[in-house]
Formats: structure tokens, sequence, C-alpha cells
């Protein structure tokens, strides 16, 4: 919790505003997804330990549910970049978040590939086991082969260490924002205070 | 005026005791279309990323002789998925992704990307995810990521690989019409059949050296037919055992025969 | 950081979670999420295999929230690769097979108590069913929990090792020979 | 002779994009057919029908007698060898020998004849030298060649290759064509997308165009290069061979170099030195 509110913080206006509506599609998935925990809690534990733990979760499922629905990846990143973080760390996250479609394509063009050339998925655990490193081994050796390729590409489109990157559309930040992402930091903070203490 | 000289350029990949370049030298004027010629690993992409100033300072490797850029390069590598940024989740924003990192002002990313989408006739895909794209797409939003960062050296390493006619037709056009804008271009192909229509010189390596330089009439050369480096027209000239000079396209082919 | 380790770590990450999506096609139970931890810590050091760990969890998150407590235990994963490496046990699966075990021990002791204490130890449905039948054999609730997050790593954490040696295996020469530390994991320098 | 391929009245569409409407063709063993047309025209999946990736919504794709509805894409390997678009991703070994070696291990056929196919292919492909290479040591182009000699050594009865030669020099082109004649005179039959008419022309005979799902052409390819203004339509426009051809009109208007080549000296001959 204290590192998203960090991250909210030194990230200005990387979220836009969810709107009333689908702020009840927030709810409704936050619902949804933490409904599984407390059927587990009540096997599990007693009552009060459930109401509980299960009030945790459901906050913590709610928070970061409305935070993936209001955050665009390429506004995050361009956000990160306006407030100063460095080019590269921008990088790393919005480069896996591409890099992870590109490559579950690849996978699933591999298991075809495999399959096309006969290999089958079926049988005991060791005929698995095989099947699992012809279908694994292809992505990685792939995917790690590419590495030097994406290393030059990226040295030839100028993202290198140290550069001054301009951020492109970043989002507005108004100081009543910027004053509100602090408050809930030291919120945060107090609360955590309170509880250790 | 010149934008790229290497003399006497000899390069080793790490971990290799025969060099990739052998004592390449080669300059290339602003204005002008260079392309590089020959068989699998005679060491045209090799002299591409030498010119870019990637090699030996990114592939790492050993280089003698003198590499001199005099304009900012900006090279088109062959594989288009891995050259994509990762970090642009449409296309305009993948082609603005250099012109960021250089730290233009944003009107002038604008106006650069703006050109560079019109220049690969790439509007209707402006709004797309890249991810989306198929090859041929990716690689002209590719191409347009690179010229929206104005280099003055243009490198392209076979850019019309993943093309179809339609797509290369429009990409022979524009390199063109980028040397009429004064921009060097240097490319490595192995369409030859376009060459006579696009380049102005063309270099035939072999082996990491440079065998020979010339005019797109090289290629109607009888060394070249020879050596597979002949266009289509040539090597059917040269194969029916008719006297040369060998015509080069269809259009000589055609003025020979009347 | 040199421009090849930063390409690395994406490509790292997206393979842990590329991975775990298509595990499904051979229908085992594996989750093969800590593989690009593992990898990246064997071919570039701690350094880059914490921040692919951190980078493997934040983009999960993402995807389910419930996640974001366990990057401690890919920060741990990387750790103990970092010294598997070091001591050469990619080198061969009989070392690799029993580090893998090692490290199932070590992860389900690490999540344990973030399972425990922050989840009630419902994490998943598969490890949550797994703590239910713990409990069902009489275990103390902490103890159930460690079962059931032990049931399920130990044996994930040993195909990753075998995993990530044949891949060290498989990577040509001229492939490793680019990345720091990935010659020493495979005992060719 | 039953064909080795029928598709007969098939549609398919992904979600509510059509990609195939009511497309019917037979392939006859040993027959060598390009499948052409623009991006997006429905030819890959064409492939992905007849590789048993995916169902037709309607009608059937008969691969001889196997409806494939009822096989699975790792029996149907039996029959047909598919090489699909960035095929060389998928190689894994660590000897270009032991992955060209991999589908007809997969397979089941037996050690010997394990060998005898991975030679075959390698040879055909001249990929003799790399058997013990690494893949991926290989330059790209060579590693997807790698990759077609693992299609080769399923020795199917239909071979379904989606553009072989991207990335491929003419040398390496015309190994290719080589390859694939051979194993078309043993009696495979190839069914071959490309955008590379000059490939298309040196390797093939007959030529099927989609457009928009629905199958425009289906005649001899040659006849089909040759004309400028047919192909115009599909994007298309004749290799420099077949324009040669046309524009000097020699006698039937050969597509192929060698038979350009002899055409031109038989009429050269004829004629007044210019």
């Amino acid at each position: 919790m204290l590192a998203l509110a960090l991250v909210l913080t030194l990230t200005p206006g990387a979220g836009s505003s969810p709107g009333w509506r689908p702020g009840l599609v927030v709810l409704r998935t936050a619902l949804l997804t933490a409904a599984p925990f407390w059927v587990f809690l009540l096997v599990l534990h007693d009552v009060t330990t459930t109401v509980a733990i299960g009030l945790r979760i459901t906050t913590m499922v709610a928070s970061f549910v409305w935070l993936v629905a209001a955050l665009e990846p390429a506004r995050l990143v361009e956000a990160m970049v306006a407030a100063g973080w460095s080019a590269s760390l921008a990088y790393l996250f919005g480069a896996t978040l591409s890099a992870v479609p590109v490559l579950k394509a690849r996978a699933q063009r591999i298991v075809e590939a495999q399959r096309a050339r006969g290999l089958s998925a079926r049988g005991g655990i060791a005929a698995r086991l095989r099947a699992l490193r012809a279908l694994a081994l292809p992505l990685v050796l792939s995917a790690l082969h590419e590495v030097d390729e994406r290393a030059l590409a990226l040295e030839t489109r100028g993202l290198v260490p140290g550069i001054r990157r301009t951020p492109l559309a970043p989002p507005p930040d108004t100081p009543v924002e910027r004053a509100a992402r602090w408050a809930l930091l030291l919120a945060c903070l107090f609360a955590l205070f309170r509880r250790v203490m | 005026m010149r934008s790229l000289t290497l003399e006497g350029v000899s390069f080793w990949y790490p971990a290799t005791d025969s060099p990739a370049l052998r004592n390449v030298s080669l300059h290339v004027a602003r204005g002008e279309i260079v392309a590089l010629v020959g068989a699998l690993g005679a060491g045209a992409s090799t002299l591409l990323l030498v010119a870019a100033d990637l090699a030996p300072r990114v592939t790492g490797g050993r280089l003698t002789g003198s590499a001199a850029r005099h304009d900012r390069s900006g090279i088109v590598l062959p594989t288009p998925w891995t050259q994509a940024s990762g970090m642009a989740f449409s296309v305009w924003d993948e082609v603005a992704f250099g012109p960021a990192n250089l730290g233009w002002p944003t009107h002038e990313i604008a106006r650069q990307v703006d050109r560079a989408i019109e220049q690969l006739e790439l509007a209707p895909l402006a709004s797309r995810d890249p991810v989306t794209l198929s090859g041929g797409e990716l690689q002209r939003v590719i191409i347009a990521a690179i010229l929206a960062m104005d280099p003055g050296l243009v490198l392209l390493d076979e850019p019309a690989a993943e093309l179809d006619s339609d797509g290369a037709r429009t990409l022979w056009r524009l390199i063109r019409r980028l040397a009429k804008d004064g921009k060097a271009v240097l490319l490595a192909t192995s369409t030859l059949d376009a060459l006579p229509e696009v380049a102005d010189r063309v270099v035939w390596l072999e082996d990491g050296a440079i065998r020979a330089v010339g005019p797109p009439d090289l290629l109607a050369d009888v060394a070249a037919c020879d050596a597979g480096l002949g266009t289509s027209v040539a090597t059917v000239w040269r194969t029916s055992g008719l006297p040369g000079p060998y015509p080069l396209t269809v259009a000589h082919a055609l003025r020979r025969w009347r | 950081m040199s421009i090849r380790l930063l390409a690395l770590i994406p490509v790292a990450a997206a393979i842990s979670l590329a991975l775990s999506a298509a595990v499904d096609a051979v229908a085992l139970p594996l989750f093969l999420d800590t593989t690009g931890t593992i990898l990246a810590t064997a071919l570039a050091g701690p350094g880059v295999g914490i921040a692919t760990g951190v980078v493997t969890s934040a983009v999960n998150t993402l995807r389910n929230p419930t996640f974001w407590p366990f990057v401690v235990v890919q920060i741990i994963v990387a750790l103990y690769a970092w010294v598997a490496a070091r001591a050469g046990l990619f080198r061969s699966f009989r070392t690799a097979v029993p580090a893998g075990l090692g490290l199932g021990v070590i992860a389900s002791l690490t999540s344990t108590p973030i399972s425990y204490f922050v989840f009630g130890c419902t994490t998943t449905g598969g490890i949550a069913l797994t703590t239910a039948l713990g409990r069902a054999l009489g275990l103390p609730p902490v103890g159930a929990c460690f079962f059931g997050s032990f049931v399920s790593d130990f044996g994930d954490k040993a195909v990753t090792f075998a995993l990530v040696t044949s891949v060290l295996r498989a990577l040509p020469r001229r492939t490793a020979a680019r990345f720091p530390w990935a010659l020493r994991a495979i005992g060719a320098a | 002779m039953i064909p080795v391929l029928r598709l007969d009245g098939v549609s398919f569409s992904y979600g509510s994009v059509p990609a195939l409407a009511d497309v019917s063709f037979d392939i006859a063993p040993g027959e060598r057919v390009a499948l052409l047309g623009r991006n997006g025209a429905g030819k890959s999946t064409v492939v992905r029908l007849i590789a048993g990736l995916q169902r037709p919504d309607e009608g059937t794709v008969w691969v001889g007698d196997w409806d494939t509805r009822d096989c699975a894409p790792e029996e149907l390997a039996r029959r047909v060898g598919s090489l699909f678009q960035h095929a060389d991703q998928q190689l894994f070994a660590s000897s270009v020998r032991d992955d060209v070696s991999f589908g007809p291990r997969a397979l089941g056929v037996g050690e010997r004849e394990v060998e005898r196919r991975t030679d075959d292919a390698l040879e055909d492909l001249d990929l003799t030298p790399h058997a013990a290479h690494h893949p991926y040591d290989l330059p790209p182009a060579l590693r997807k060649l790698a990759a077609l000699a693992g299609v080769l050594a399923l020795e199917p009865a239909l071979l379904v290759l989606d553009e072989p030669t991207i990335g491929l020099d003419r040398a390496l082109r015309a190994r290719v064509t080589r390859g694939l004649l051979e194993r078309s005179a043993a009696g495979a039959a190839l069914l071959v997308i490309t955008h590379d008419l000059t490939f298309a022309a040196e390797t093939l005979e007959r030529g099927l165009v989609l457009d928009r799902g629905t199958l425009a052409c289906d005649e001899p390819l040659a006849a089909l290069l040759g004309d400028a203004t047919r192909l115009e339509p599909f994007g298309l426009e004749p290799p420099p061979v077949a324009a040669l051809s046309a524009a000097l009109d020699l006698p039937g208007r050969p597509v192929r170099a060698a038979e350009a080549a002899r055409e031109l000296a038989r009429v050269a001959r004829g004629r007044p030195a210019p």
C-alpha cells in the first residue's frame, strides 16, 4: 500500500478520473475478485478472523482494481518521465507490459508449430515435461537471442542512460491533485506509525 | 559534402578470428543513394552497423582503420519487431519515441512525426497499438520512426523484406525523395531488380571486402551475373549467350532488341 | 547499467509471464513465474535478477492485485539463484534439480507469512485448496498454510531450475558471451 | 486419383470478421501451387485450416481421406508439413541436425528412418555443412532454411509453406526451389504462399489468387504472371522475367529465367545482328 501511495505521489496525474459509471464497474470487479477469498477464509478460519482479513483483502483488491481501471500504461510511462523519473526506469515498466503479449503470441505460435511437427502434449508426466521443454526452450532462446537486437534498437532510437527525454502529452497535474496525493501519503505513514507503535 | 567516410576499416566481432570487414574504404555524400550487395555473410549488415556507430561500440569487437560520420545517423534493422520501442501504445507514440529521446520541444516532435507518418502513408494506422500490426505494417512504422529523428545519414538493412510489392514500390520512391532532400542513404538489399531505378552507386561486397564499386550498370556486369548479383534481365541475357554489354532492365532490353 | 542489460530485464520478465500462461498447453500444475528472474540472475547477476523479479511482480499486479506482496518472494528467488549460480549448480541437472527443490522450501517459507498474515492463506485457488487439505489432515493454521504453499512451490521450483539449466546448456556460446555471468554459470569460464 | 487436399465450400471467420467465404479447390499429388493475394486476403487462414489449427465454420477440408475436423494437428503432421511465418522461432535444439530430426522422431518412425529423413532434408537444402552448428549461431536466413528442413523431414504428402523465402537472397531462394522441385518430383504436393513472384515462377505451376476471402483466380501460373492487367487489381506486378518475355514478345511468354534465356537465344539467332 505504502509503495503504491509513493508511486501515485511521485507520478502526477497518471490516473484519469474513472467517472461514476466506470466506478460501479470497478466496484463490481473488485467484489467479484475478492469473493473467493471470503469463501476460502470461511473454510479456513473462524468468523471474526474472516471478517478482519476479508475486509483487508477487499480494500486492497478494490484499490488496485481502481488503479488498474484508471491507469493507462502509456499515460503512466509519460507521467513518470514528466515527473523526472529516469527514462530507463519508465522503459523497464513499459517494455515489459508490451513484451508480454508479444511473447504470449509467440508461445502460442510455437505450440502450434511443434504440434504441426508431430509433438503431442498428451501422455504421462515425463511426456508432458518433454513437451514443455519443446515449447519453453524455443520461446526463451529466441527471446534471449533478440536481446542484442533490442539493445541495438534502443541505442539507435536514442534511449541511452542519462538522456533528458521530452514527455509526450504528459497528463495535466493540478496543485489540488498534488496536495491530495501528499495528504494521502501522510495519512498512510500516520496509519503505519500507529500500527507499529 | 560527405556524410560518411570509412578509411581502411576492418572489423572483428567478439570471440571471432576472421574479420567480418576487411580494409573497407567508402564514402557516401549527402543526396546520394549507395546500395550494398553481396552474398549472404559478405558483410553488408556489419558495414551498416559500423556506419551507425553501433559496431564496435554496442556489439563489442574490434575495429581498425577510421570511420568518420559527419551527420547524425539512423539505422533500420532487418527485424522490425525487435526495433519497436516497447514504450508506445499507439503508432504515433511509437514514431515519436526517438524524437522524444532526443529531447526536442513538443511542437518539433509533432512536426517531424506527422511528416514521417505522411511519408510512409501510415495515417490510417496512427492510433493502432503497434502490437496488433502485421510484419509489413510494423516495418513501415519503424522506418517512419527512424526518419522522424531527422537523420542526415539514413542506413537501411533489407528495408523491403517484410513488404508486399505495393509497399516496396512506395519505399523505393520514398528513398529517392530522401536523397533529393539532401540525405545520404546507404542500404543493403537482396532485391537487386529494384536497384537500377533507386541507387546512384552500387558497392559489391565479397567476404568482407569491397570487390567493385560503380553505377548500377555493375549489376549487368559479367562477373556480377556469374556471382548471382546480376539483375534478372541481365542474368537472362547472359544465360542466353547473347553478346554484352547486357541490358540492366526490361526498358534497356527493349531498346537493345529494337 | 549497460544498454544490453537494460534490454534483458523486460525480456526476462515477459518470459516469466508468457511461460506461466503457456504452461496450460501441456496441462501441468506449474507457475514458472520465476523463470525469468532466475535466468536473468544466472546471466547477469543479482542486481539484474532482482530488477527482473520486481518488474515481473509489478506487471503481474496489474492483472491480479493480490500478487504485489509476493514481490518479496521474487527478490529471495533472485538472491538464492545468485548463490546457486556462483556455486555452479546450473551446470548439470543433478545439481540443479535438488537446488530447485531447496528453493521450493525457501520460497514457501517466505510466502507463508505473507500469505498467512495478509490473506489468511487464501492466495490463489490452488494453494487455498491444498491448505484446506492440510487443515483436513489436522495441521494447525500456519502449518496448513505452509503445507499449501509447499506442495505447489516444491515441484514448480524444481522444474523451473531444470528449465533454466536446459536454457543455459542450449544457449549458443556467442550469445552467452554477451552476458557478464553466463559463461561462469555454465562452467565455461 | 484422390486429391491430397480438397477444400469443399470452406468458410471461416474470426468472431464476426469473415476471413474466407465458400472457397473450393483440389490439389493432386505432385502438383505445385502458388497461393497469392494481398496481406489480409485470407491466405494464412488457409494454412491454419489445413494444419488443423482451425476448424472451418462451413464446408470441409479434406487431407487425403481425412476430414481435418476429426484430426488433431499432431495427427495431421503425418500427411501435412506446415511452415508457418517466423518458423525460425520454433528452433530449440543445440544443433541443426537435432532440430531437423525432432519432427520425424515425434512421429515415431524408428531411429534409422529418422536418420535417413534428416540426412535427406539437410542434403536437399545444402545444409549438411551446417548440420552440427547451433541454429542460433547461423545467420537468420540459414536459420529459416533449417526450419524448412525440419518440415521436409516429415516427408509429408503435402507441403504447405507460408512465405518460405522472406529474408533469403537469390542463392538461397534457388536452393529452396531446387529442394522443393525434388520433393515434388518424388510425389509431394506443394501449396506455397508467397509475395515473391520470381520465386513462384521458378518453382510453381498453378496459381490461386485470394481476394478478400474468395478465390478470384485458379489457372496456370505462367499465364497469370505474364499479364500485368490481370495482376494489377491484386496489388501484384509481373516479375522481371515475365515482364521481359512480354516486352520482347518471346514465343510462349516464358516466366522462368532458363526458359526465357533459351527462347531469347533462339529468336536472336533468327534475326539479323542489331
